[in-house]
């Protein structure tokens, strides 16, 4: 049995689970309670849980993100909501620099077992302050673990693994894909935070996408299909530590790859798959690892040239059918 | 209490400003719904006594530095409501070439530097230009503007205490709508007295009606002649309210009905209109006149942002760097992303 | 003006304190020639009636965060002198595993969190740690210190303001030594009276001497009543010196040495000697005693040290998660920049 | 003729040129007067100059230099001084939501004419809070020009073209180079910020490194050397835009490439060198392109483990000589 759900109420009654679960999780950031979240995921659960537990917090991503580290070390089981990726600029500090490092500096007396959740990526028209992909930048550091729920199962059910997990959590959430709906299925529970999926099975070229770009990626795959090229298409989830196995099995495979990435092409997501499928299956690979990704530009207002800035189906297509030599 | 009315010529002038933001801004939300604007669009319809009076007592080349809820402010200095009303619709005829939208208004000529949609993000930039004004000149201002939100930040703490610290010529004026999105100031600010948190980085800090366009015009003139003077920043709050909510996708589900009917009899045009009146500025004709030139006027902004053109596809990398570099391989097209 | 002497239990006990972090960080800047102690090093020396007032004055489940400059701080809290020099040499031995160093002292057991080297960094985390005492304990408080140069920072402001908003059990503990390595004071807070500036964040805030190691200890007292009386932080301002240099890089060309003899008149320990002495709580044998003691403890913390292990290269990449990913490759040895 | 010169002095010189040449040009930052400049970079300059255009500012990373990007906006040419990287987290919503966008969000009005100094990399024991190497996250960013002077000539040249750049330029010193020494070429002038430079001919085998890196890519070139395999060393010196070309003309010649990246591994520099290569590339690759790079850790005080975690020379020897196969 399956069930329709929007991605954003998977997350909230993730919320409203974890809550309920366990004491020590409190749910904090701006505009989580009366304003019913920025996003409404948090919506109504200032009623259900007390100010305390969902508890806004005046604009200070820093000193927030800060505290939900403390209130980490602390015993707590914090969920720090930054509005979006864009002002968690403000707060790199306290995740880079304390968050990631305290296991370590501390010779493992301190970890820090805080999920922070964000907003990220383009698409609404909200320009070049506001439509950031910095997914990358969080995947580069050591200590963090980076999740990027892309389907409304894993919107669910990512959440709790996340709060499990003994060290800090990046959740990454496509501000486009809130509003999506899709079947949540019946026999969800922990996800494994350590494994990329296959969401669709194929022979002739591997797809790697997650978050806002998996449904793109499954799109070209179904136009590819009609030309009766098979693409694979995976959902990395997790982006730090990258599942290679999972790329890798399927690279073999096929012999083909391509990226879809909507952070910026240099010094991306993409490029490190792109490095790990050459590295390690550079003598099966029938052509170079394709990349799709945003234009190198601040992402523009207009409608028309904020989509032009970013990857779309026709491209991802192309570049498989590049990759395929056709 | 209400400050003494100046000349009229200034008193219709700041009456018919507020009417032109107050036309602007209600027409935007109407092609907000006719989505020809897009995007997030934040307005100041309520709080129109604050960019009026602060901006109609600068100089032309003082600068502003304002946020994404700066329709009024740009007007105010100058910038055409045709390139205002071209930029909400993304047209390379808008003030900043269509790439900006509602939060992102520049324009050169009138030194407005953003529309800027980082919450705190701009203060410092208002300390810089300040300085910049202090070594190359020596008499022009900045009047920078942010919500009462956006003193919990901790650029806001950077910027008051380098302007405080190097005396530059700033006018911080902190639009005190009472909420930052549905943060109320009570949750949001530890020290509700915003006067008394800024006077605490040692500068001259004080409080204005802001639904009190006389009284916040006359407040910048005192911070403005404080500054001129070599005074430093001064630091100056305007109570207001917004009657509309944050942004068009706000639900607006944190305060009551009944506050916003109690804080709409304050309304700073309709006040101000019986105002003008009772004292013989204005009569009931040239009221009507102001709102019927204020529709004009959008009209004719919306006729040429309608009129106006897209930006070719092509040019979606122009303006990231004003050099080009003499090398680099672009990525090919294909890999772009073009649709 | 000065306190009055506590019971000699107590007054006996700061003393020796005083003098067991004097004599270890004399010994440090000695292992620091002898390049046994590496990277930075920073010595409070003059400033122990800092660390040793507030330190002494909490209880054991109370947390403590600090600084870099912070080996007085973990020694009064209880974390053996032997575990935090073998902490600076790096040995496995250390308070942090060795992988800290000076600046990363840490200890679980004592409820000690660093040790943190991003100025102004560990504020926002001494708010979480007092939100989840609040919340799971309801009894336990965290000092907090900073230094003066700290309060520049947008951390400090975000922080305050949480801790305020919130009510959470923080005694923010300022030690203003004047200087943030070459930065006066002056030249790095438009305010420089920093209780004034920290009561703008509406908490209680007062300074004290920080010269004196009973009057901090009264300070924190008073401060530590409140704050586990529920009434929320409270902003200590401790005026101290660092008799040393910033650290062993600095040359120590900002500030003249007239400035830093007059200091040294006022050494903490000098003084409460004297004090001690007049007052017939101890006398000259037995501060000798003290310093004796002193001296054999941290000879003993050298041998330590000395004795301790190196970390085997093949456990470099420990405890960078708790929990070890249950797939993704690890980067060949080859490539990975072993030696 | 050449004359023996530090890193430092190179630097120190190029200020005191630029300070000397133009009226608008100012440097701001933590210590860069009194103290001297925490690298002693900027030395006596205040004297000479005034505290109004050698400005000590507080510690406000998001302050000073937001006030830097301000002034830039207002027509002065500030060099703004930023300790380390590691501080420069707390400046990010700065260089990238502002510096990087305002040119393209204003429609080409505002171009931000600013220079952002910052040490950078390990090696001194400071441990993990201050030992980043975090070039990859400003090279990734669309409107940052990103450049890394590995040479004393660099040092003493690049200055002047960065100031002389529109836009914002990120210079990154690598703290282990203030006191190496080396000769400064007499000819020197200005720097074509464009360019990477071939610091090492050779055949056989093309090696990438920058900033710090460089002199132990040179060192592994010469072990190699002394075993029979030229390897041609290429100083990026522009991390962006990076110089493809020079690049991808070397390996195009060498048909193998190795990069020496002191960052992280994963999502870093070195993965995009290695995408771009073997996107350009492909048919000529005699062997995946090599990455020697920091182990993925915080990096930890004691010298044993803080060398072993950074790239060293037997590690780049070796990696050349794995794609050599040898
Ligand atoms: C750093 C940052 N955090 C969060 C936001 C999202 N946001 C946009 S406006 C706003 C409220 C700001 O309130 P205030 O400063 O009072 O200004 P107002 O909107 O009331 O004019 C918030 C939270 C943002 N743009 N930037
Ligand atoms: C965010 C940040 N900026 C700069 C530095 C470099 N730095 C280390 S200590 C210090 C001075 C701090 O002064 P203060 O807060 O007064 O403490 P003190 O060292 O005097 O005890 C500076 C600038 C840093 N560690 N972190
Ligand atoms: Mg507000
Ligand atoms: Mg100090």
């Amino acid at each position: 049995m399956t069930d329709t759900i929007t991605y954003r109420d998977a997350l909230h009654d993730a919320h409203r689970e974890a809550l309920e679960a366990d004491d020590r999780v409190l749910v904090m950031g701006e505009d989580v309670a009366d304003y019913g979240g920025t996003y409404a995921v948090t919506k109504g659960l200032h009623e259900e849980f007390g100010r305390a537990r969902v508890r806004n917090t005046p604009l200070s991503e820093s000193g927030f993100v800060g505290a939900g580290i403390g209130a980490a070390l602390g015993g707590l089981r914090p969920i720090v909501e930054v509005m979006t990726v864009n002002f968690s600029l403000l707060a790199l500090d306290q995740i880079v620099n304390t968050a990631a490092t305290y296991l370590h500096m501390s010779g493992g007396q301190f970890n820090v077992p805080v999920v922070i959740r964000m907003a990220t990526g383009a698409g609404r028209q909200l320009a070049a302050q506001h439509s950031h992909s910095l997914e990358a930048w969080y995947a580069h550091v050591p200590g963090l673990r980076v999740v990027a729920p892309a389907t409304v199962t894993d919107a669910r059910w990512m959440l709790a693994s996340a709060l499990d997990d003994p060290d800090p959590v990046i959740m990454f959430e496509h501000a486009a894909l809130y509003a999506s709906k899709g079947e949540l299925s019946d026999g969800g529970g922990p996800v494994d935070l350590d494994r990329a999926a296959i969401r669709r099975p194929g022979s002739d070229i591997t797809i790697c996408a997650w978050g806002g770009t998996l449904s793109k990626a499954l799109e070209a795959a179904e136009e590819l299909g009609s030309d009766g090229i098979e693409a694979e298409v995976i959902d990395l989830r997790t982006l730090r530590p990258l599942d290679d196995a999972t790329i890798v099995q399927s690279v073999m495979r096929t012999n083909r790859a391509v990226v879809v990435d909507e952070g910026w092409r240099s010094v991306g997501l993409s490029a490190e798959i792109s490095a790990r499928i050459t590295e390690q299956c550079f003598y099966h690979l029938d052509a170079p690892v394709g990349r799709v990704c945003s234009a190198e530009v601040p992402i523009p207002y207009p409608s028309h040239l904020e989509q032009a800035a970013l990857p779309q189906v026709p491209a991802v297509v192309a570049a498989a059918k590049a990759a395929m030599n056709r | 209490m209400t400050a003494a009315l100046p000349a009229i010529e200034t008193t219709v002038r700041l009456l018919g400003d507020m009417i032109r933001i107050r036309v602007m801004e209600e027409r935007c939300a109407e092609l907000y719904q006719q989505t020809k604007i897009r995007g997030f669009l934040h307005l100041a319809i309520g709080e129109e006594a604050v960019s009026t009076g602060v901006v109609s007592r600068l100089q032309p080349d003082d600068a502003v530095v304002a946020t994404y809820r700066e329709h009024g402010h740009a007007l105010v200095k100058g910038i055409d409501a045709a390139r205002i009303m071209a930029e909400m619709y993304g047209k390379v005829e808008g003030c900043s070439g269509g790439r900006g939208g509602s939060m992102h208004l520049f324009d050169a000529d009138h030194r407005f530097y953003g529309g800027n949609a980082i919450v705190g993000g701009h203060l410092p930039l208002a300390v810089g230009l300040g300085l910049a004004d202090d070594m190359l000149d020596g008499h022009r201002a900045t009047a920078c503007f942010f919500g009462e939100g956006a003193m919990a930040e901790g650029e806001f703490h950077e910027a008051m205490n380098l302007a405080a610290l190097w005396d530059t010529p700033t006018l911080f004026v902190c639009e005190n709508n009472l909420y930052a999105m549905g943060t109320s100031l009570e949750s949001s600010e530890s020290e509700t007295n915003l006067a008394v948190k800024a006077a605490a980085y040692n500068l001259p800090a004080w409080s204005v009606d802001g639904m009190d366009v006389v009284a916040v015009a006359e407040a910048t003139d005192r911070a403005l002649t404080s500054i001129r003077g070599g005074g430093g920043p001064v630091f100056l709050e305007a109570k207001t309210y917004r009657f509309r909510a944050h942004s068009m996708f706000d639900p607006d589900l944190y305060r009551s009905k009944d506050e916003i009917e109690r804080w709409k009899e304050r309304d700073p045009i309709v006040t101000f209109t019986d105002r003008l009146i009772e004292a013989g500025h204005i009569d009931a004709e040239g009221i009507e006149q102001l709102w019927a030139g204020a529709r004009a006027e959008m009209d004719d902004a919306v006729a040429f942002a309608e009129a106006g053109t897209w930006e070719p596809v092509e040019r979606l990398t122009t303006n990231v760097y004003r050099r080009t570099p003499s090398s680099g391989h672009p990525a090919p097209e294909t890999e772009r992303g073009q649709v």
